[in-house]
């Protein structure tokens, strides 16, 4: 059997506009890496039809579990400010955890 | 009158309304927009390079002092306007207002299109008056929303809440939003460009004709039929917008092309053509560079509000009937 | 420590030409919002190149988990009538449970 | 024969073959080929157009009764002979049929193409029939799927089973559909820019010339590239497909050539250019505007059997074989 | 209530020049089909900005519990090789299991 | 000297390189680039394959064995001067100099137009060496590489732990790669295209001449400013790199320089402009097709290294000095 180990998966949908300032807070916060898939939706501010000037991207980030808090905080902070930012958290397994605690590169 | 619309570029707009009123599965590819506005940027920034480098600086430098005042005074007359409707609260209305100080560039081509079919020749400097006028705008826009928050916090102030967007300067710092407004995608393409043509070798830019001219139309065509589509999608959002709202989206361009219609005409002297560029500068409002910006500087505004106003009524306006009044307004200042 | 609360997380694959069908009963439901992605893939029905004829997309709905049934209730009926969708169901936890409950605009 | 197929644009939809068959890397991005087809439809419908505004309305409206019944004719007759075959079911047949009925672009612009060289002229009466064919077939699809499903219900209805899908018809709403079929994005921008390009003024329609007839053949060329790819990928599918249906698919389309060439060159009387561009409009199958049309209206049926015989059989059929095949039909009833 | 089932999903990133190589081992592996979406990240190798010869793919498989172990080896195998993946598993329910224990076509 | 660099194609590449550094919003949507490449890459093909219906056999037979002496070459010398700096191990040296054997269509082009505006004349030859240096560095890389696992395992040998890739070759078949390295999607266009080029009829390619001659420039300097972007963001990696690979970056593109200057001016016996290409090409690294073959080739080295290099440092470096530098060379050699 294949060895798992578990790790938090942090997923954010938000308007394109903010992957500057998640990727500068990924870095600060250490995380070992993030993916960013483009998207589209609507919610509480109407459709985001994916246009250049108003689309979103989905963003994943998988954590050790003890690193999740604190990305969780400035994540709050963002929407206190007005930003709006949908995000879920989920349980995810993963066969090699040592890659997600060195911090990414560039 | 009617057959001043029976242009391609505007029938190709009209037509991406209908594709959408027809709810027709017509879609265009996201990254097809992007493209077409990159171009048509490039375009028109070699073109007006390559003519500035032939103008007179006195000139030039009066278009842009008064494309800087244009950029920094129509986002107070706006917000003027819209706090008087009592329908926005601040926040959006500063958002809003920023729009009407920045320009369409879209707009300005339908404008160019128009002037050409009808045989009227304009200067170039209305070209430069538009890469000056895309970003002052933003910086209005936050200083109006940062006003608008200590508004709110003084109202609010008495129950004593620490909200933690108190200190409304750390959403964006004024730093790094003025280097956004000015480094945005668009002012770096229009201005790098018109650098480009201005210093290019003749013989060079020459070979560049055939892309920059001959396909300009054709480009700006499909162009405006996206953004019809586009149009056409947010003036479905009217209701939520409201009626009193609506009408502010028609009045202020008229406005703006009014005081555009005055100093075209009078301030800068230019031509019919030229005066005519003026006022669509100043009655259009932005929808491509003011939008993201303001999802940045003024998150707490609702986007809806601003891309149904700009994206949805004002363009459309502009683009079928604010054109010819515009040019009818210097029509008649040339007479008196 | 945040304070994380469940919902469930829709994720729905299928071609593209359901999407306006989809989003309809995300309105009729009062999901209070969605999220597209565009996709590729294959299946029982071969592959999905991507190209604008036969391209995919993949959905997300995050909701309370009272509001699950109904919706997957329309997803069957559509499956029923013939219809390819690929469906999973997470459970996700939220910053936010309120946002998850108030219908989308537009 | 051979040298009649040394023209760019078969050399580069052979080329798309075979970076396929070696299996090179080699990718085009799906936007670029949607907006190659959104361009090429403008350029011919503003063409188109330009012209018809000149054009003759009787014989304007005998092209479109004739493109009329074409498109639903040629289903009845392919759903004919798929029964026949006893391969697919009935619901499988009604989709595979829709596709014939209507019509690809790509083949008639590559006909088109192949006429040029050859130095044939031909009437611009085609152009409204392509336009007119896009979509009466996705309505005679749904019937025959509509009947398909009455005939399966009833021979699986003795065992009492209610299924969900009993009432076939909430599929989709044939209101739903009739509306999808004729507001379907080649069918607004075909007829959108007939009707642009012929209420347009003329010097501002010169304006688009280099956009929509210079470059037009390069553009061509690049989409028939990408789209050899796609044909040769479903190609591969042949097996899954199976020897007898892939007859069909180089059966039918010579079968609805030669209806096409009879309608053309004696109910319509066109010249040798033009009525082989009529029997090109009946021998080719939509791959494009009828499969997702099918997706959603028969849901039931395969995809994978309806994109291989329309696009990996009948589209390489007809770019390289059928269109002098038809043109020779053609040839062979004007002498007689 | 609709009866739900639980499924294993795996989600691959990498680069897209693994496309072909992960599709024959969804292929040999008999999984039911995959869903690709485009991406771009960072991560241990630096920034994928998602140009050409620089972008991410997301790489979704639905598969039963039992099935997952040889693929994670092989994948195992592939990290082994120099190969540079990021993985994770997470448990999902389905309304349908049969279908994913059916291999796909093409 | 600097006015030289003043061609729109240098200035739009410098256009990107200042957009990323003052660290503007602005992003050209990834589609589009892709799309730019296979247009020049298709047009630069027909282009050659015009001319070289009509060229000499026995030239162009020594022009290819030239381009894979050059192909299988550089990159030893590549491997040699890395492992001489002593800073990158054996797999990330291999990986590297594989992008130094074959070249940068990009790099190519903007030499093509920095000849045009000095009024030099340049043989076609070069064009089919373009195409064949595509391949052949990356199966040198390969082997490269698997001598550097041979190694890197001799040395691990001892503690007797079996790693997984023990047998190198499975990483990826020697077959396989082969099978990428000849049939990769650049490799196709240009070979495709120069054979339509050679063999579609004259007046057929007439048609093709607006799309692939007129706008050929302005999609240029469209791709080359977008490429100005990524060069920059690559540059700004620099010190991830290290300085004496950076100084690699640009030793190594004067080493090719000055070979290609040889082979092209006494080899081959070129003009001056022709030998100057001959040169570019030897100087170019490519960031098209070998960084891909490379990730998959050789998983084990990084990256950011060879892309830093080959995109950031190698390609700037050849655009805005290399060219003149290598038509200096070349002008020396024709002067002894
Ligand atoms: N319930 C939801 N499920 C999935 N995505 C959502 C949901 N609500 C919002 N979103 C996504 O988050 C974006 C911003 O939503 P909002 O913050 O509500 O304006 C939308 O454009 C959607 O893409
Ligand atoms: N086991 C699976 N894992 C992930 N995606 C799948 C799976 N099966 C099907 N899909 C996706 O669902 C689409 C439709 O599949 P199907 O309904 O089986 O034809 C495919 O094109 C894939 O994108
Ligand atoms: N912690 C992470 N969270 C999300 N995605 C990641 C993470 N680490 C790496 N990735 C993705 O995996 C790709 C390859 O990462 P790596 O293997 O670390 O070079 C990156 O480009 C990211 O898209
Ligand atoms: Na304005
Ligand atoms: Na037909
Ligand atoms: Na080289």
């Amino acid at each position: 059997m294949v060895d798992l180990y578990p790790e938090k998966l942090v997923t954010i949908i938000t308007t394109s506009m903010l992957e500057g300032r998640l990727v500068r807070l990924f870095r600060e916060r250490g995380t070992s890496g993030y993916t960013i898939v483009p998207a589209r939706g609507a919610g509480s501010r109407g459709e985001q039809t994916g246009l250049d000037f108003d689309a979103n991207i989905l963003v994943e980030v998988i954590l050790p579990a003890d690193r999740l808090d604190p990305l969780l905080d400035d994540i709050k902070r963002l929407i206190a400010r007005g930003h709006h930012l949908t995000l879920y958290v989920s349980d995810v397994s993963v066969i090699s955890p040592e890659k997600f605690t060195r911090p990414f590169e560039g | 009158m009617l057959s001043n619309l029976m242009i391609p570029a505007v029938l190709f707009f009209a037509l991406g309304v209908i594709a959408r009123v027809i709810k027709s599965d017509l879609k265009f590819p996201p990254e097809l927009a992007k493209a077409l506005s990159i171009y048509l940027l490039m375009s028109i920034g070699l073109h007006g390079g390559v003519e500035l480098a032939k103008a007179d600086l006195g000139s030039a430098v009066s278009a842009i002092v008064w494309a800087l005042l244009l950029g920094f005074g129509m986002p107070v007359i706006g917000y003027g306007l819209l706090t008087a409707t009592r329908r926005v609260g601040p926040l959006d209305a500063a958002a809003i207002a920023a729009h009407y100080g920045s320009v369409s560039a879209g707009t300005f081509l339908a404008a160019m299109a128009w002037l050409d079919t009808q045989g009227l020749a304009y200067e170039t400097y209305p070209l430069i008056m538009l890469a000056v006028m895309e970003s002052p705008a933003i910086v209005v826009g936050l200083l109006l929303a940062a006003r608008a928050r200590q508004k709110v916090r003084a109202a609010a102030g008495s129950n004593g809440t620490a909200t933690t967007n108190g200190r409304g300067e750390d959403t964006t710092s004024l730093r790094s939003l003025l280097h956004g407004a000015f480094t945005n995608g668009s002012v770096v393409i229009l201005v790098g460009c018109m650098a480009i043509g201005a210093i290019s070798l003749p013989n060079a830019m020459d070979k560049l004709k055939p892309f920059i001219d001959d396909i300009f139309m054709g480009a700006l065509c499909l162009f405006l039929f996206e953004m019809g589509m586009e149009a056409a999608r947010r003036l479905q959002d009217f209701k939520r917008v409201g009626a009193i709202l609506a009408v502010f989206g028609i009045v202020m361009p008229i406005v703006g092309g009014a005081v555009g219609a005055l100093i075209g005409s009078l301030a800068l002297d230019f031509s019919v053509g030229g005066a005519t560029l003026v006022a669509v500068l100043a009655a259009s409002a932005s929808y491509i560079a003011v939008p993201p910006a303001m999802r940045l500087a003024v998150p707490e505004a609702n986007p809806s509000l601003y891309l149904t106003l700009s994206l949805g009524i004002t363009f459309p306006f502009n683009v079928v009937l604010g054109i010819p009044l515009y040019h009818a307004m210097v029509t008649f200042l040339a007479g008196v």
